[in-house]
């Protein structure tokens, strides 16, 4: 739609002394507190790079844009960011389904979009202003699943997954990853964004006697499946694909009943490394709780400014300076593959005691 | 009473709610042309009457016919196609309308409900709309209601509210009218008007069918008085009849005769 | 008692009421007539407190009660048989006795509803049945009856006749009459002009929302406009 | 006479004024502002709908954000799976509309009040249900993406390429035009005058012989055609639709638009459709507290606009009458008949 | 699986009756659905949730919850619906609506949007029948929701006072010539009903958690629910509640997750085409 629409609009950020980036995500409903965690993150990061004279002189500001989970809100929102207040970039959305859908409208308008959905669809839109600052679902979910095979020993797996592009292709994906394995998949179960009752889904799964469970969804929603598969007396290790479980409010929520949870992650917030001893001195100053995804966010945001920075903040340059990035952020180093994904590979974490705690580094 | 034909045919009606019986075997028949009168004490079935008739509720038994057309359990819209308008004892008006926009609701049957005609604005669709405002200013002039006909008709006083009900069954050009207590909270001076007015229906040849408590108005105006109680016929025949008859002294009347 | 003073009393724009004032006394009955859309029922609505006048003063017993809500007027002894009857359709006669009497203390309740059913004994009889599901004149019967169970001092008919058969109307009448020997004052409005002169002892006529005239029965009985405008 | 030649000055520009609307792209340089434009334009014709059966009928539905779902998305499968051109899918996208709401309201219309409101609600989280979970066709949860864009229309040598938003507008403005009309004719005839009656009092609209239950099914079916009509040009404008747009929330929406524009009123449902739109656009800015202030909104406005928009424009203008007939001296004649 | 289904129906079920019944009694009322009912129940679990923060005792946190739900729709009917009183049904309708989008993204404003797990004495707890394992929670929110119900029916149709609730729904005007203050039973019964739309709430916090959108599903459930028993009917509330969890556990048991709602909804419309007034309403005929 908006092809050749994109040149008026942004016309007004050429002038002035700032850059406007967007950030696109659930600011309200069911997943706003993602998006809170993300705009505390990206915020972080712009107060760090403001403060040291921001980029090339100029100064980077924050436009946020509630794309309340959903792809319409989503392509409208963009669309203000992009035609109205001529953003130069975006940062997320963090669900796969308005990233996928949100991306129509920043490609064709060249605006960078770094976002956090982990769907593998992602890396096919052949978007090339399109970048993904956390792993796809195909490099997640083989590793959990490999995991669970050889160390756990686990035969029959069954899942349980929300039904949104994010829960269906990370199960398109288990389902693969386990015929390389050899693993038998016994049951399927899906339920929508927002279900807080699961006990139907688990009665069926407790029926079948997997020896592990693998859910796919907000860790809201995982630590009340875990509370009531233990109500339900089923009793059986869980685990998910990916570092959306990463919360200190999982454990708050889920209790007991989420200990053990494993799954794939690309952050390790206990890390002894010189990033993450910044962004958590950084984060404690500024009174924001150091969550995985606004690590990421801050991340993301770190790596962009930089792209801005040797870009010129031209939209071409900027591109071509992200994509051939080098950075060595929280997250690890940050590196864009030809799909845009990063190519480091995530460690297996495992809920201990309250805690996360690494159980298997990254290869 | 030019014609001894009956327009209305009630024939052996019933209808009870729960123990009541509201009409019980009830049978009679209206000429066509009359002023006939219903009366009866308070819960006697009158108004029970009147909803069978117009279909508003099913009999338990019984038959009802108009003219040659068997109309028992018709709905009331249908029963409005053959021709039989009503007042409500409740006054039921459109509460968001005005006087006249009530009143046109009554040209329903006559400019019909069709889609087509309306969103191609034929040349019939618009001479029938031209004639039916036209015959709603004729009535409106007539019940004498034309200078108020851009009120709302709910923000009426309660007499006036009456006339607008008898200006909407007129729109619909009936053959037979049935008046539930219309002059009910006039005076005298307006119940006269009104009784005036329904001479004027009645000479277009337009049978009417009245329920009221003014023996005044029921003894002037109407040809034929049926007397029901507790459901039943009590009585019937011509206002002399029915004037000094002793059971509707007893019933209905009591002290009444005094003044009458 | 009561002493209403110059009101006005507005529907939005419309004025319903101009410059009114009447005065009713203690155990007078006084009546109240005028054509159709005179502005009876908005009177009664007004001294009851349903409307509120845009000017003027009421009075009852020498304080203003302009200002009072309508169930504290009630329950100060006055109350309305409102014109149109407004009985609670869907609950059983009974209940809209038992409500009538809802300021009274519980134990006199059932009896008093009793009472007030004597010369209506239809509504004995089909005390459990929808108050919505009664005949009209049924409904007229239920609505002045519940209004009786507070035994008002000061009692507000409008039109308390319509619809109600001959030999009932007379019933009421002297149901009313009894009332008023006992002690109730009684302002009334009634279409059955004649009934109304002949119970009351005085009257006010109202044209068009203006006071139009006023005087004793016999004068009203006599009266040229009553005559003309009300009798015809 | 007066009459008649006052309401032909006020024909005319009316009619001027609506074609000088086409030209309102000309001036509008920001394409964010065109996008919001287009998007009243859809709301529009949605509140245009609804309000027949709401405002002029009485039968309140909260499952239109269904029947708008149902149109977005026929369009959408003909277009993406069958490459059907827009102006085969639009037509489509309103017949297969109406047939589904001529079967809700067949058998949602015997019911009233909270009941009808329940089986609406019901309808429309089924038809919902069946967008998020039929994978298959619907793309579920994701939706479809990659609607094309209606075909280049060419009057003459001149050439109307569907590129940017500006591009759209007339295309809308056209259909919102018709939308008016249409509403227009239906209300001002036996038809519609008996919807209204309906809504007033089915019993004694029925008594003047007007068949209650099908002029409701029929105008309930009209109205799901103006949705399945907003739908198409929605998908095939927005070029993604998904399952959440059609949710009760949308059906809301819709309803809320008709009472703030004020119901029963065709000016009122643009305005409705006008105020929520940009307001919710604008509050944009402040994405914390945007649903707060909206949600602030709408409560004030119902309060204290009970009758909408229209309402209050209605009062002005009495006022204003009023004003001028004191200071004119009133004439015999006040207004005309209401009816023209 | 059969019985594990039934069981969760159950439990899911006096959930939606809770709900429902505060409906139902709202609408006895003020004859209107309070589509922010859903949000009182949020509040009231926000309060406890709250209280509980500030080591209040866990009944005393109970307790506030339910009278800060009163105080909250005793606010709303004071503040916005007392002022509409003459105003058309949907307009109130769609002040409800208006106010729980306001007080939902208030409640995130205020709390944030991330969730929280109330705490309850019995949730760790078990009961062993046969070899099914129920929690004792579900039996405390089993019990109070009969009893709740209980007492309200006893109020409504049984004492004076809740035959002025009726009264004032049908008339006000007349309501208030018998001496009643028409407004404050109104008050009260709208403040009873938000108490025990609160109540549900705290009772779901500890099983689904609290959050701020939580309202949106308690109500549509519980509306669904008092629609199915006939509205205003207690008893038929309660019921329908319990139905509508059993269809809706079955269907997802033995149907299909996804469609679990539209099973339910179907089942729904069946019974509204052989019962349009639910199924304990009575048929509100209409004398003419
Ligand atoms: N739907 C109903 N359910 C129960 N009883 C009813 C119903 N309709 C009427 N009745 C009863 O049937 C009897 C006859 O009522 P109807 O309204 O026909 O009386 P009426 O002759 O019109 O009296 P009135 O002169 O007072 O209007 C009354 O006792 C009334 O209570
Ligand atoms: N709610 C209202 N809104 C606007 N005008 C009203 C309203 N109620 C009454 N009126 C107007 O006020 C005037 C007085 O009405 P009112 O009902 O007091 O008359 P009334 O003397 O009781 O007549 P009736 O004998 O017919 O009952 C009438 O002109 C009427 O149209
Ligand atoms: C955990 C989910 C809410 C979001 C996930 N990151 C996605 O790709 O959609
Ligand atoms: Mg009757
Ligand atoms: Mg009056």
């Amino acid at each position: 739609a908006t092809k050749s629409s994109s040149g008026n609009g942004s016309s007004k950020s050429e002038s002035g002394d700032s850059i406007k980036v967007g950030l696109q995500a659930p600011m309200t409903g069911d997943n706003a507190q993602y998006g809170q965690d993300m705009k505390n993150g990206v915020e972080l990061a712009f107060k760090k790079i403001n403060s040291e004279g921001g980029i090339n002189g100029k100064k980077l500001k924050l436009i946020v844009g509630d794309d309340k989970a959903t792809p319409t809100e989503a392509v409208a929102v963009v669309n203000k960011m992009i035609m109205n207040d001529g953003v130069k970039a975006i940062i997320g959305g963090y669900n796969s389904s308005p990233t996928l859908a949100a991306q129509d409208v920043s490609g064709p308008a060249q605006v960078l979009h770094l976002n956090m959905g982990a769907s593998p669809d992602l890396s096919k839109t052949g978007n090339k202003y399109l970048f993904r600052v956390i792993l796809t679902g195909s490099v997640y979910v083989p590793a959990v699943m490999k995991y669970m095979s050889e160390e756990k020993k686990v035969k029959k797996i069954a899942a349980l997954f929300e039904n949104t592009d994010y829960g269906i292709t990370m199960y398109e994906a288990a389902k693969t990853s386990a015929k390389d394995l050899g693993l038998e998949f016994a049951a399927t179960e899906k339920y929508n964004p927002g279900d807080k009752n699961f006990s139907a889904q688990l009665s069926k799964i407790k029926a079948l006697n997997p020896d592990a469970v693998m859910v796919v969804g907000l860790y809201n929603e995982v630590a009340l499946i875990e509370q009531q598969a233990k109500q339900a007396g089923l009793k059986v290790q869980f685990f998910s694909p990916d570092d959306s479980m990463y919360s200190k409010q999982l454990i708050t929520l889920g209790g007991e009943a989420v200990e053990n949870h494993i799954f794939a992650s690309m952050i390790d917030l206990n890390a002894d490394t010189e990033e993450m001893k910044e962004f958590k001195k950084l984060a404690e100053e500024n009174n924001i709780p150091a969550q995985a995804n606004s690590a990421i966010a801050y991340d993301a945001a770190m790596a962009l400014a930089k792209a801005l920075e040797e870009g010129k903040a031209d939209a071409e340059k900027s591109r071509d300076a992200l994509a051939n990035i080098d950075y060595k952020g929280i997250t690890g180093p940050i590196r864009f593959d030809k799909n845009g994904d990063r190519a480091n590979t995530p460690m297996i974490m495992q809920v201990q005691k309250g805690d996360f705690v690494v159980i298997k580094q990254s290869e | 009473m030019n014609s001894k034909a009956a327009i209305l045919t009630v024939d052996q009606l019933s209808k009870s709610f729960g123990g009541v019986k509201a009409v019980n075997n009830l049978s009679f028949s209206v000429t066509q042309n009359n002023i006939h009168a219903i009366i009866g004490p308070n819960g006697a079935g009158k108004s029970t009457l009147f909803n069978l008739i117009t279909g508003v509720i099913s009999p338990d038994q019984g038959k009802i016919r108009l003219l040659n057309n068997d109309i028992t359990s018709l709905r009331p819209d249908k029963i409005a196609q053959h021709g039989v308008s009503r007042t409500f004892q409740n006054i039921r008006l459109f509460p968001d309308m005005t006087v006249f926009e009530t009143a046109f609701i009554g040209t329903y049957l006559f400019t019909g409900g069709k889609l087509l005609p309306a969103i191609l604005r034929t040349k019939e669709f618009r001479k029938k709309e031209r004639q039916a405002k036209e015959r709603i200013e004729e009535i409106l002039q007539f019940v004498g209601l034309w200078e108020m006909r851009n009120e709302y008709a709910a923000k009426l006083s309660y007499g006036n509210q009456r006339r607008v009900e008898i200006a909407r069954a007129l729109a619909t050009n009936p053959s037979l009218l049935l008046l539930d207590e219309p002059t009910a909270g006039m005076n005298q001076k307006e119940t006269k008007e009104l009784m005036q007015l329904f001479t004027q229906v009645n000479k277009q040849g337009i049978t009417i069918l009245i329920i009221a408590h003014d023996m005044h108005l029921v003894n002037t105006l109407s040809d034929q008085i049926t007397v029901i109680n507790f459901g039943e016929k009590l009585v019937e025949g011509p206002p002399e009849v029915i004037h000094n008859h002793p059971a509707v002294m007893e019933a209905y009347m009591g002290r009444a005769e005094v003044n009458a | 008692m009561l002493n209403v003073q110059n009101i006005s009393t507005y529907y939005g724009q419309i004025c319903a009421l101009d410059h009114v004032s009447i005065k009713v006394e203690e155990r007078e009955a006084v009546s109240v007539i005028g054509a159709n859309g005179a502005g009876k029922s908005t009177l009664l609505k007004t001294i009851i407190g349903e409307l509120r006048p845009k000017s003027g003063d009421i009075q009852l017993a020498g304080k203003s009660i302009i200002n009072e809500k309508t169930f504290k007027l009630v329950s100060r002894g006055m109350t309305l048989v409102p014109e149109g009857r407004h009985v609670f359709p869907l609950l059983t006669v009974w209940d809209n006795l038992l409500l009538g009497g809802y300021t009274l203390p519980a134990k006199e309740r059932q009896q008093r509803a009793e009472e007030v059913t004597e010369p209506f004994p239809i509504l004995r009889e089909r005390r459990d049945q929808l108050a919505g599901l009664m005949s009209g004149g049924e409904q007229q019967m239920l609505a002045i009856a519940r209004a009786m169970m507070t035994r008002p001092k000061l009692l507000l008919l409008d039109e308390p006749s319509m619809g109600l058969s001959p030999k009932l109307v007379f019933e009421v009448y002297d149901k009313i009459t009894e009332l008023h020997q006992q002690g109730t004052t009684i302002l009334l409005v009634d279409q059955n002009a004649e009934m109304a002169i002949d119970f009351c002892s005085r009257g006010y006529v109202l044209m068009a929302g203006r006071l139009a005239g006023q005087g004793t029965k016999q004068e009203l009985k006599e009266s040229e406009i009553v005559h003309r405008s009300y009798l015809g | 006479m007066d009459l008649t030649k006052k309401s032909g000055v006020r024909k005319a520009i009316l009619i001027f004024a609506g074609i000088a609307l086409f030209f309102l792209p000309l001036g509008i340089v920001n394409p964010y502002f065109m996008y919001i434009i287009n998007l009243i334009l859809i709301y529009a014709l949605l509140a245009l709908g609804l309000d027949l059966i709401v405002g002029y009928t009485g039968q309140v539905s909260v499952g239109h954000g269904a029947f708008f779902g149902v149109g977005a998305y026929v369009a959408a499968i003909l277009a993406k799976n069958f490459g059907l051109s827009f102006w085969l899918t639009l037509p489509l996208s309103i017949v297969v509309t109406s047939v589904i709401g001529f079967m809700i309201g067949f058998i949602g219309l015997k019911l009233i009040e909270e009941y009808l409101v329940m089986a609406t609600l019901a309808f429309g989280t089924i038809i919902w249900l069946v967008f998020l979970n039929w994978t298959d066709l619907t793309g579920g949860p994701m939706g479809i993406a990659g609607i094309p864009a209606p075909p280049t229309v060419k009057i003459g040598s001149v050439e109307f390429p569907f590129l940017q938003y500006h591009d759209y507008y007339p295309l809308l403005l056209i259909f919102v035009y018709l939308g008016i009309l249409i509403t227009r004719l239906i209300i001002k005839s036996g038809f519609g005058r008996a919807c209204t009656a309906i809504r007033d009092d089915e019993l004694a609209a029925q008594a003047m012989g007007i068949p209650v239950f099908k002029t409701k099914v029929t105008m309930f079916t009209i109205s799901s055609a103006f949705c399945g009509a907003a739908g198409g040009l929605y998908a095939h404008f927005l070029h993604v639709v998904s399952p959440e747009t059609f949710a009760f929330g949308m059906s809301v929406t819709i309803l809320t638009m008709v009472m703030i524009g004020g119901q029963g009123s065709i000016a009122g449902a643009v305005i409705g459709a006008s105020i929520l739109t940009i307001s919710s656009e604008a509050l944009r800015e402040t994405p914390e507290l945007r649903m707060l202030i909206y949600g602030f909104m709408i409560v004030v406005m119902i309060m204290f606009f009970p009758k909408g928009m229209m309402g209050v424009f209605q009062m002005m203008k009495k006022r204003f009458l009023q004003r001028k007939e004191q200071l004119e001296k009133p004439t015999v004649e006040k207004e005309g008949l209401s009816y023209e | 699986m059969f019985v594990d289904q039934l069981v969760n129906g159950i439990v899911l079920g006096s959930i939606y009756a809770l709900m429902a019944i505060g409906y139902t009694m709202v609408w006895n009322v003020l004859r209107f659905i309070n589509f922010a009912h859903g949000e009182v129940y949020m509040g009231g679990a926000f309060v406890s949730l709250y209280l509980l923060l500030l080591d209040t005792p866990i009944w005393i946190a109970y307790l506030g919850g339910v009278l800060a739900g009163a105080l909250l729709g005793y606010l709303m009917e004071k503040v916005v619906y007392l002022r509409m009183r003459s105003a058309p049904k949907l307009n109130l309708l769609i002040a409800a609506i208006g106010i729980s989008i306001l007080l939902q993204n208030l409640a995130q404003y205020i709390w944030g949007a991330t969730p929280e797990r109330l705490t309850s004495p019995f949730l760790s707890k078990n009961i062993q029948v046969g070899d099914m394992m129920i929690n004792q929670h579900y039996i405390f929110i089993i019990i109070l929701t009969i009893l709740v119900m209980i007492t309200l029916e006893l109020f409504i149709n049984r004492t004076l006072m809740g035959k002025a609730v009726q009264a004032a729904a049908q008339n006000i005007n007349a309501t208030q010539l018998m001496g009643i203050n028409a407004n404050k039973i109104i008050s009260i019964t709208f403040a009873i009903g938000s108490a025990v739309g609160a109540l549900a709430g705290i009772l779901v916090g500890p099983v689904f958690l609290v959050y701020p959108t939580m309202g949106i599903f308690a109500g549509l459930k519980g509306f669904t629910a008092s629609v199915m028993g006939g509205m205003g009917n207690i008893p038929g509330a309660m019921i329908a509640g319990l139905m509508l969890g059993v269809i809706e556990s079955f269907a997802a048991g033995f149907i299909s997750s996804g469609y679990r709602d539209a099973v339910a909804m179907v089942i729904l419309l069946f019974i509204l085409l052989v019962r349009p007034q639910g199924i304990f309403g009575k048929i509100v005929q209409q004398k003419v």
